[in-house]
């Protein structure tokens, strides 16, 4: 099983699934999967890079206590559309709809997901949807933040909210759809032998996220519909006005957005399982643990959800269930970094960059889980909450985190992907520097946090300038790293080096079929026979 | 081009079949949160306001309500018919059910239309025009805003299905559906009954509060 | 605020100095963890590195499940830990003691407006006698506001449509920053201020120097006649209307057969949506009075049928 | 035409009678309890639709499993809200 014996079919010749057809209409009716994949791709960077702009802004407004060039309406609609555009149209599709759509049915040996033309209308409904929120977003003035507190949208926004509200609406459909075909796929189009646990992790991971995707976002589409019903009828359920409750508003708006937080990491922990056994030539330690903790924590982060709302005015009875609960979601979590760095216990150890990128991962989503900790107790959340703290806690989880994972999927399947190789020592570089921008940028957010500055301040006290101008430093190298993948990923799809089928050595069925796959993925359906990561023990 | 086709990915007829009613359960699964996200607020807000929500839903049509009801649920009826004589091969007669169901939705949202345009004109629609002879008018307008909304996103729902029922009343009528291929049948049929489902909530919620003397 | 570089937020209430030992225990709970990861992790990557020929791969761990069980529930028993700890403070910071001194806060876009049982009002700022409990008693015009003082530690989402309450005891002289923490629109940078704790005697000044012609209570009482509460709830009224003389902090029996505790949030609900709140054994007759009172209007009539006789919380 | 299968007649029937139970009950005067046994009589409606008419008696397991995940879902929902409704307030509305 070494890399270099493995040389099948070259991968440029007619029947890959790149070359079958080459019109704009063989792309954009296109029902292949892998095609599908692509399309997302090429959506979300764009939406990353419209983001990832409101966030340079945001940092660059913060490097002075008066805000450098934003006034505070200008800057409050910046965050609103960094939040908005970041969570939905980035983090949440970003390795399902890409990776997901591409591997999955490699995964399972099928040739394709179980609802092709669904496939393809969810990245229409998504296309559409991230169009009609940033129309909404530019032309009107939103500026309630993402998380679109009740009475504040319904009551005190301009009439674009609707359209956002709409468009994150034609979103969920999307992602619901995506997580219908997902969870069907995985249940009945496994290959012959392909038993739940000869599965790869990262079946299980999109499997459960898919699971939050199809039960969590129906309730955000209902919810939002009530509060764009709030704005235009004047009257609903969450009007103080009328007797209603902001905080129902809160409840339903968590109880989609807690575990859209798991949506936001899953995906990244089934990556990083894959990642860790190929470049460790060893199998993933603890199989069924590390399965069924994705499981668990798409079940218990259900049930977590009342803890954004420690000091918002719910029961303090409710707060100590829900703050119980949150610490038992972090079990599994823990569960499963243990299990990763058990993985590397006689492993034979390479560093490229896919692994390096794990490796971050692994480091700053224990950063991130661990300050979790902090959130989770109840006394320490009456302090940090509504602080820099959690705004670099769940940067931690969901930039650390998932965009690392996200790159990581990146190189790792960018041979298969495209049939290209990528230049090595650039992305192993750019790996060490997303690393050390991102800690730069993130970490002194915890201090301003701690120290007492609020997020979504347009201006601030002079004191916390000096842990701003820090965190405003690492985010210009931060947005560096981010921006040297995309140069130098793009030249390697011109001058690249043409990838085999199997460069990494690995065992998963996707390494088993030409880079880039045929159309219909394998020659003939394979028979699997053995469990995931059957890589041979070295004899003593 | 053939009216079954065997997709790809599955390995027969039957595999292809049983995958898409796996499908439709799991997006009535969604349907049921999205829809219960509704009912949840509603729940929430009577337990906030029992008088208020009472009083307003005594000023709802319950003969209209009831009768849609009953029409509903006869409309399942014919539905589940239509769907057994579909898997006995028994295409058209399963279309004649099929249209007789369509029929029967079509029966209910005309009166609803009916009782809508009694509400505008009892002054129910929310907002400034709004009027309500409660001792609590304003726990009363949410009510409305809950009722209007409630009972729209159902006749939406019903409208779909309608629609989904004519389609393919259309390709049973041709003979289409046979013992091994039937599942679009089997599909719209369990989208249209979990339609009649919601309602049956629904008419919970809005006729029959504050009827009690 | 002395110009290098801060570390930690000042300590001014009797909350922050458990909270700053709840930090430091959980500084190093999880430090110790990350540490372990990160020693674990350089140690692995390190020994076992592919072109390390030397070391010993053999004989891997096989049957994982003690380990499994090991961790799984060593981190529940820490996570346990910290639960509970967390837990009894956050209980204790919302049980206010009985002496607790009552201050009305009202957040309105971008302002907070505070008035003392005096009648002294002030805007973004507060001032506190040194070690004398107060219990903020608040509520919104508008939107959700949130009062944080970091100094104490402290914070809470002031909610419109009803009253939320925060106490605290101030423990060290001096001025604090108050931010609101809940986004609240354009302006919500700058919906901020002070806390200024004095010592008892400065404070006793402070409130003659800012006294108006009525306590808050008063104001409460002038409001009572004018708006015309008391055609129905005062003395010799002939309109069956339930006496308001001692009923805050006691037990009220409601018309629709629940019972409530006629505390600040159910005298404000009875006054804006009477129907609601309506007592047993009277006709739910009296109109609501929401949208002809603002917030602080209604904060001095739940102050005057306070004054009129209460049992201790 | 062939005739209607008597199984589905029947449940039609039990389904009627069920309503017109659920609307008798709405006069009897059950105040507090009458939301609850509205709602247990519209579950009993809505599990026969669901078993009869949907035919989950004859789907396989795993129907079972993606109809009841929805409805499962859903009482997460509503028992952790009701936790903090339940004991938010001073005062209990009826």
């Amino acid at each position: 099983m070494s890399a270099t014996t493995i040389l099948e079919l070259p991968p440029c010749r007619g029947d890959s699934y790149l070359t079958d057809g080459s019109t704009l209409t063989s792309w954009l009716l296109t029902h292949d999967h892998k095609r599908i994949a692509i399309l997302y791709c090429l959506t979300i960077t764009g939406f990353f890079l419209i983001g990832g702009a409101a966030a340079a802004l945001i940092r660059l407004n913060l490097l002075t206590p008066q805000g450098l060039l934003l006034d505070a309406e200008t800057y409050n609609r910046t965050f609103t559309l960094h939040g908005v555009v970041m969570v939905w149209l980035f983090l949440v599709p970003s390795i399902p709809t890409t990776f997901g759509n591409f591997l999955l049915p490699l995964m399972l040996g099928a040739k394709d997901l179980a609802f092709p033309r669904i496939n393809l209308l969810s990245w229409y409904l998504f296309t559409a949807s991230g169009l009609i929120v940033l129309a909404g977003l530019i032309t009107g003035s939103v500026d309630t933040g993402w998380t679109f507190y009740e009475p504040l949208s319904s009551g005190y926004s301009s009439g674009a909210l609707v359209v956002v509200l709409f468009g994150i609406f034609v979103n969920g459909f999307s992602s619901i759809l995506t997580g219908l075909n997902f969870v069907v796929s995985i249940h009945r189009l496994r290959a012959p032998g392909l038993t739940w646990y000869r599965l790869p992790i990262f079946c299980w991971s999109t499997y459960a996220t898919s699971v939050i995707l199809m039960l969590a976002t129906p309730i955000l589409a209902v919810t939002l519909l009530l509060v764009a019903a709030e704005h235009l009828w004047g009257v609903g359920v969450f009007d103080p006005t009328h007797g209603g409750d902001p905080l129902l508003f809160q409840h339903m708006f968590w109880f989609y957005s807690h575990p859209a937080v798991y949506i936001m990491i899953l995906p990244g922990m089934g990556v990083v399982s894959e990642i860790i056994p190929t470049f460790a030539r060893k199998k993933i330690f603890g199989y069924h643990f590390i399965a069924w903790s994705s499981v668990a924590i798409a079940v218990v982060g259900f049930v977590v959800w009342g803890h954004h709302m420690f000091v918002s005015g719910e029961s303090i009875y409710a707060a100590l269930v829900f703050s119980f609960l949150s610490f038992v979601v972090a079990v599994p979590s823990a569960i499963k970094v243990f299990n990763w760095l058990a993985t590397l216990h006689k492993g034979s150890i390479s560093f490229e960059a896919p692994m390096l990128y794990a490796l971050g991962f692994i480091l700053l989503f224990t950063i991130g889980g661990l300050t979790g900790l902090f959130l989770a107790t109840l006394a320490f959340d009456e302090h940090a909450t509504a602080t820099y703290f959690v705004v670099a806690h769940f940067h931690y989880i969901m930039v650390g985190g998932m965009v690392s994972a996200y790159f990581a999927a990146l190189h790792f399947w960018w041979p298969k992907v495209t049939g290209r190789l990528y230049p090595e020592s650039w992305a192993r570089f750019a790996a060490i520097l997303i690393f050390f921008g991102f800690n730069l940028t993130f970490f002194p957010q915890f201090i301003l946090g701690y120290l007492g500055m609020p997020r979504r301040y347009a201006t601030y006290p002079p004191e916390f300038q000096v842990w701003n101008v820090f965190s405003s430093a690492g985010a210009s190298i931060l947005a560096a790293a981010y921006i040297l993948p995309l140069l130098y990923l793009g030249w390697s799809l011109v001058r690249g080096e043409r990838a085999p089928s199997n460069p990494w050595g690995a065992t998963g069925l996707e390494w088993q079929t030409p880079s880039p796959p045929p159309t219909d993925n394998f020659a003939r359906t394979p028979r699997v026979t053995r469990p995931p990561y059957d890589y041979p023990e070295p004899t003593v | 081009m053939s009216e079954h086709v065997l997709e790809k990915q599955f390995v027969d007829l039957a595999h292809q079949s049983e995958t898409a009613e796996l499908g439709i359960w799991g997006f009535i699964a969604t349907e049921v949160l999205f829809l219960g996200g509704l009912f949840a607020a509603y729940g929430f807000f009577r337990y906030l306001h029992p008088v208020g929500v009472a009083a307003a839903a005594s000023h709802t049509d319950l003969a209209i309500g009831t009768v849609n009801t009953i029409v509903l649920l006869t409309s399942s009826f014919f539905m589940s018919w239509s769907s057994l004589a579909a898997r006995d091969g028994e295409s058209r007669p399963a279309g004649v059910l099929m249209l007789i169901t369509a029929a029967l939705g079509i029966v209910f949202l005309g009166l609803k239309a009916i009782e809508y345009a009694e509400d505008i004109h009892e002054h129910l629609w929310p907002g400034p025009g709004f009027s309500l002879s409660t001792p609590d008018p304003k726990s009363g307008e949410v009510f409305y805003f809950l009722y209007w909304l409630l009972t729209g996103i159902h006749a939406l729902h019903l409208l779909v299905g309608i629609g989904a029922i004519l389609v393919i009343a259309n390709r049973a009528r041709r003979g289409v559906f046979t013992r091994a291929y039937h599942s679009p049948v089997r599909v719209v049929s369990l989208y249209w009954h979990f339609v009649d489902v919601v309602w049956i909530f629904l008419f919970v919620l809005i006729y029959l509060p504050g009827r009690a003397p | 605020m002395n110009g290098g570089v801060p570390f930690l937020p000042p300590s001014a209430s009797n909350f922050a100095g458990e909270f700053n030992i709840l930090f430091a225990g959980l500084l190093a709970i999880t430090s110790a963890v990350l540490g372990l990861v990160v020693l674990l992790m350089f140690r692995f990557c390190a020994h076992y590195r592919r072109n390390n020929k030397t070391a010993d791969r053999g004989h891997q761990t096989r049957k994982s499940w003690r380990w499994e069980v090991g961790w799984t529930t060593g981190s529940f028993v820490v996570f346990l830990g910290l639960y509970a700890w967390g837990a009894d403070i956050y209980l204790r910071e919302h049980h206010p003691p009985a002496k607790a001194e009552d201050i009305y806060v009202v957040g309105k876009r971008w302002m907070w407006k505070v008035e003392h049982q005096g009648g002294q009002r002030e805007i973004n700022t507060l001032h506190v006698a040194l070690n004398q409990p107060v219990r903020l008693v608040m509520t919104s015009q508008d939107v959700i506001h949130g009062f944080f003082v970091p100094a104490f530690r402290l914070k809470q989402d002031v909610v419109p449509g009803r009253y939320v309450t925060l106490w605290f005891d101030p423990d060290q002289l001096g001025t604090y920053q108050l931010f609101c923490s809940q986004f609240c629109g354009t302006a919500h940078a700058e919906m901020g201020g002070n806390v200024t704790v004095m010592a008892p005697g400065d404070f006793a000044k402070w409130l003659a120097a800012n006294a108006s012609d009525a306590t808050l209570s008063g104001d409460g009482a002038a409001l009572f006649h004018r708006i015309g509460c008391d055609g129905c709830h005062g003395a010799g009224s002939t309109v069956p209307a339930p006496s308001l003389a001692g009923i805050y902090g006691q037990p009220v029996a409601l018309r629709d057969g629940g019972s409530a505790l006629a505390d600040d949030d159910f005298i404000r609900g009875a006054i804006l949506e009477p129907a609601q709140h309506a007592a047993a054994g009277f006709a739910p007759v009296m109109p609501s009075f929401a949208g002809q009172l603002d917030e602080e209007q209604v904060v001095s009539l739940v102050a005057y049928i306070k004054s009129l006789g209460s049992v201790p919380r | 035409m062939p005739r209607p299968p008597r199984r589905l007649v029947f449940v039609w029937l039990i389904l009627l009678l069920l309503l017109g139970g659920n609307i008798a009950l709405a006069f009897v005067g059950l105040s507090v309890l009458a939301p609850v046994a509205h709602i247990a009589v519209a579950a009993t409606m809505a599990v026969t639709v669901l078993v009869i008419f949907m035919e989950l008696d004859r789907g396989v397991s795993l129907f079972w499993v993606f109809a009841g995940a929805g409805f499962f879902w859903l009482a997460l929902l509503f028992v952790l809200t009701a936790a903090d409704y339940l004991t938010r307030y001073s005062f209990t509305p009826s």
